[in-house]
């Protein structure tokens, strides 16, 4: 992966090959060998490219090559790995190239306008809807609904830009206290300053290869063992924002693929997706890890910090390491990667991990993508 | 502006294997002062949508002073915005129903900001309200007015303020805001 | 599979009515209830062709996906289909419901896009709308392979005469070369003719694995080759006058179809005729003509319907408009009903993501 | 019908490369990125060869003198492909049009640069194309 930072000099294009130069790198493997390759890119508007898939081809590798773009809006770095493992599991492809890229910094005034073309044209657009009031209303529902207050969902800010001071490629890493989230400006109440992910440019990518070229590979292989995928219903005001069923549906896909029964238990560690702190409590939670209304405590209780019993978001999340959409959920997958082998140098989590989940959220509150991986 | 190769990672695992992750960030100063080159272009992208056979409907009960509502007879739902098929059983819906217009906050916030980040000179209390006659969670996206945004909860009773007549013109806008329908 | 639209303009219905239209036609052709019976919903569009930004939002409802494994794939429907027919093969789905839809008669900046889809630095001040571009290929596609504007003028007549027997067309016509030829030149060689006009369209396919079609379908239509290829997103370092992308693709999917010589191997082939030139060019990269062959045959009149090497029967873009990212599904569907009907065995079906890329697909068909 | 429009107002980092290339062009020189892998020079400002897939970090400057790979005409505009001996791929310009003639593929053009203080380091640095 490429660092993480508000606005990089590298275009798109040059973001993503670095990220996928490195993955190849990591894998002992050059371009060559690559059968095909899978990007995934969130809103076009960002980057200023229509087709923007087309335009980034070259930087991830598929200058002549089988190559494809997936998006599931914030859910894509996630699926990338899925589209990924597709494209092997159909034994189409020995080995296949995931690069996740966004380049938010081009559009102005502020990266946040393209999320105003996200909402109905016809119904929403006309009241000036922006991003942040999406969040703000899930935020304040789920608060409502099971009691949670704002110090505890401060707690997640607070734990995951401190994992990030060990991610050498993090862009917002920080000590900082509840009191400082909550004493950060308001931007749509309840969601202040502090709560909320940057916008940022980066890339990042991993390398699939099917199961008996992987284990010619490396001795250390790890396995993606289960994969699932969900979109809910468009109309948003119609669903109680409270708890994300599409996401319990898409892990419910994932666990059934890999034989999990009881993911609290059988799931070491997870990387959850947060672009915004109280996202990584309600995911716990659509994820079965947690719950409902529970993840609050658990966090409270140490339990999803590195050397607790459940860690969540080693790597410093999106909160810590920077939002670059479809390169957040792949930086994501690598992390549990780099987890499961131990590799994560100071990020390492205490306890032995054996089998990592990494999940990411997408659209109107509405796409859940997750991928399991083993050692 | 060099280009960094930040932060060495530190890998186990037996062997000696650094990671570079490469970058070269634009500091605001230089994002501000230009010091390298920008291509700045601008786009103004035009497009007429079709509304179709529910929305265009339902626009002009709005611009009537009416909400409506469509009817699934087979999950018996109503919903709203209204469609033409029930996204549930995958069928057409059966019939237009005119709801209330008053409503319910299922949830709401109280915006600081404009949709390019900019602040805004006076906070904007925003919300999803379940509209009365449709089934319930069948809320809309709309904002609230003559409430104080320190008081407004979930659960609130609210009821649209129509634009006159003479100024509706078949838009969500045409409801100008949703109030509180007891004095706070 | 099921459509609707096939328009200029559609006005009757949003796009999401229109998706429930196709929708429903495909369902009941395919005898399936998609809110129990489909693993997997693909949807094939581009945010700036819709106005919306992650267009995935607004395309489960319709279709029947809400709460199900639904994703977009950015990429032309012909690609979606290739991504269905991968998982299927993976395992991990019987069904899958691949769509795709436009609306080019909503978009009125289409102009903007083309310039939006090139390089800002390199590419946008010189080739605006994308047409330049167009041109400079045809030149150097004709340059270089001697090709006279008469045999390109050649495959609008065959085509646009085509499309008079499909109900889908909506630029069908009886032209001669002379009239084709009388069009106004854009940027030269290339004329107005040449090129595809828009129009309006959704189609739905429904994908099963082997033993659920054999079970839920009296006269299953086969895929029995896949392949999908770009060449570079730099204008500057794609070879103008071969379609490097569609050879690509091909050669992938004939060797998924054990097919050798691909001249012989169809009853007749759907290829990306957006413009009229690329027809030829596309004919050579699928290895359908030599290089340098195909202007001959048209010219011979191999390529018409009734000819040796039957050329986009239904009448290609050229007739039905181009479709944008639903060319791709919109010629499967052609192929389709075409196989059905005529008793043929096995049929080829190629797009192209248009200008200014350099992206194809490619499906081969066979019952 | 509902009408509405999306303003996008962009500010696009040209890139590593291409700051590179755009640096020589405020010099009045036309830069090529050398794959130290393949030897390939390009006429295009690569970080990267697409090919070999690794970091270029080997600049040539190129001659601005090549030969029309291909071109088109509206009116009084003409825009080419211009393609440099010994280098790959082809850089797209706009051509002075000929006084006499129309353009043939294969015929010799070389670059006018604008003044050296007129230049920003665009590529409208070059003015345009003509025969020589």
């Amino acid at each position: 992966m490429t660092l993480f930072r508000h606005r990089m000099l590298e275009t798109g294009k040059e973001m993503a090959f670095e990220a996928a130069r490195m993955a190849l790198d990591s894998a002992g493997l050059e371009r060559k060998d690559v059968d095909a390759v899978v990007l995934g890119s969130a809103p076009d508007a960002f980057d200023g490219f229509h087709m923007k898939g087309e335009q980034l081809l070259d930087g991830a590798g598929g200058f002549r090559k089988p190559y494809t773009r997936v998006f599931v809006g914030g859910g894509t770095g996630v699926f990338v790995p899925i589209a990924a493992w597709w494209h092997v599991a159909s034994g189409l492809a020995d080995v296949v190239l995931a690069v996740g890229e966004e380049k938010m910094s081009p559009l102005q005034p502020h990266p946040q306008y393209a999320f105003w073309t996200i909402f109905d044209q016809v119904l929403e657009r006309p009241l000036g809807v922006t991003l942040l009031w999406i969040f703000a209303l899930e935020m304040r529902r789920y608060m409502h609904v099971y009691n949670v207050s704002e110090e505890d969902i401060a707690l997640v800010a607070v734990k995951n830009k401190a994992n990030a001071l060990d991610h050498p490629a993090a862009q917002l890493p920080a000590r900082i206290t509840v009191e400082d989230v909550l004493k950060s400006e308001p931007i749509c109440a309840p969601v202040k300053r502090l709560d909320v992910s940057p916008t940022s440019d980066g890339a990042a990518a991993v390398v699939l290869a099917s199961e008996e070229l992987a284990r010619k590979l490396t001795d250390t292989p790890v396995w993606i063992t289960g994969v699932g995928w969900n979109v809910d219903t468009t109309y948003w005001t119609n669903r109680d924002l409270c708890y994300p069923e599409y996401l319990e549906k898409a892990a419910r896909m994932a666990y059934k693929m890999a034989h999990i029964t009881n993911p609290r238990k059988e799931i070491d560690f997870a990387e959850v997706y947060d672009p915004f702190d109280y996202k990584e409590l309600h995911h716990m939670e659509g994820l079965l890890l947690a719950g409902k209304g529970e993840a609050p405590k658990l966090t409270r209780e140490g339990v999803t910090q590195r050397d607790g019993d459940l860690p969540i978001n080693p790597s410093g999340g999106l909160l810590g390491v920077g939002n670059p959409i479809a390169a957040a959920g792949v930086m994501k997958v690598a992390e549990v990667f780099w987890q499961l082998r131990g590799e994560a140098g100071k990020r390492q989590v205490k306890k032995p991990v054996n089998r990592g989940l990494a999940q990411a959220w997408g659209d109107l509150m509405q796409v859940g993508t997750v991928v399991i991986m083993e050692r | 502006m060099g280009r960094l190769d930040a932060g060495w990672h530190g890998c186990n695992n037996g062997e000696v294997k650094r990671l570079k992750f490469a970058g070269t960030p634009i500091s605001p100063e230089e994002w501000r002062n230009e010091s390298v080159f920008f291509k700045k272009e601008e786009f103004d992208l035009k497009y007429a949508w079709d509304t179709g056979y529910a929305i265009a409907k339902f626009l002009e009960g709005l611009k009537a002073g009416k909400i409506l509502g469509v009817k699934c007879n087979r999950c018996e739902r109503i919903l709203v915005p209204p469609r033409m098929f029930c996204e549930k059983c995958f069928r057409k819906v059966d019939e237009w129903v005119t709801l209330r217009d008053t409503g319910t906050v299922n949830t709401f916030s109280v915006s600081y900001v404009n949709n390019d980040a900019s602040r805004r000179e006076k906070p904007l209390v925003v919300a999803v309200i379940e509209i009365h006659g449709a089934s319930p969670g069948m809320g809309i996206l709309h904002v609230l007015g003559e409430v104080e945004p320190s008081r407004v909860r979930v659960g609130m009773q609210v009821k649209a303020v129509w634009k006159p007549e003479n100024e509706r013109v078949g838009a969500i806008t045409d409801i100008a805001y949703f109030k509180p329908i007891e004095v706070m | 599979m099921g459509y609707s639209g096939f328009s200029t303009v559609t006005p009757q219905l949003s796009f999401k009515e229109m998706m429930f239209e196709a929708a429903n036609m495909a369902y009941a052709q395919a005898g399936i209830e998609p809110r129990s019976e489909v693993d997997s919903f693909i949807c094939c569009e581009e945010d700036l062709l819709e106005g919306i930004s992650i267009t995935d939002e607004y395309m489960p409802d319709q279709l029947g996906g809400a709460q199900r494994a639904l994703c977009t794939i950015s990429q032309d429907g012909l690609n979606g289909v290739i991504q269905a027919y991968m998982q299927i093969a993976s395992g991990i789905a019987d069904i899958v419901v691949v769509e795709s839809h436009v609306k080019f008669s909503n978009v009125l900046s289409k102009r903007d896009l083309h310039s939006l889809a090139m390089d800002p630095y390199l590419e946008r001040p010189f080739l605006g709308d994308g047409a330049p571009l167009v041109a400079l290929e045809m030149r150097r596609y004709m340059h270089e392979n001697g090709v006279s504007e008469e045999s390109i003028a050649q495959v609008v007549v065959k085509n646009k005469t085509n499309g008079l027997k499909n109900p889908r067309s909506s630029y069908a016509a009886n032209l001669t070369v002379d009239e084709v030829m009388r069009s106004e030149e854009l940027w030269s060689p290339l004329k107005r003719s040449y090129v595809a006009q828009p129009a309006d369209a959704c189609v739905v396919a429904v994908l099963a694995s082997y033993s659920k079609a054999k079970s839920i379908s009296e006269q299953p239509v086969w895929i029995e080759g896949v392949g999908w290829f770009s060449e570079s997103s730099w204008i500057g370092l794609r070879d103008f006058s071969r379609a490097l992308y569609a050879e690509g693709a091909s050669k992938m999917a004939y060797k998924m179809a054990k097919i050798e010589n691909p001249s012989r191997a169809f009853d007749f082939v759907e290829v990306d005729d957006s413009i009229a030139f690329k027809e030829l060019q596309h004919l050579e990269a699928l290895g359908i003509y030599q290089k340098g062959k195909a202007a001959e045959a048209t010219l011979k009149g191999e390529t018409k319907e009734d000819g040796s090497m039957p050329v986009n029967p239904s009448g290609g873009s050229l007739s039905v408009g181009n479709l944008a990212e639903t060319s791709g599904l919109a010629r499967l569907l052609e192929a389709f009903e075409l196989l059905k009907k005529k008793g043929y065995s096995r049929a080829l079906v190629q797009s192209w993501r248009g200008v200014p890329t350099s992206t194809a697909s490619v499906v081969v068909l066979g019952v | 019908m509902w009408k509405d429009h999306i303003p996008l107002k962009y500010k696009y980092s040209i890139g590593v490369a291409a700051q590179k290339f755009s640096s020589a062009l405020k010099e009045g020189k036309l830069l090529g990125f050398k794959c130290s892998s393949c030897s390939k020079v390009y006429a295009l400002p690569l970080l990267f060869c697409p090919e070999c897939f690794k970091e270029i970090r080997e600049y040539v400057e190129i001659k601005p003198e090549g030969e029309i790979y291909s071109f088109t005409e509206r009116g009084e505009e003409v825009v080419i492909a211009v393609k440099f001996p010994d280098t790959y791929g082809v850089l797209i310009h706009k051509m002075k049009k000929p006084l006499a003639g129309r353009p043939r593929i294969g015929q010799k053009v070389r670059a006018v640069f604008k003044k050296k203080e007129e230049r920003s380091g665009d590529i409208t640095d070059i003015l345009w194309f003509e025969l020589f």
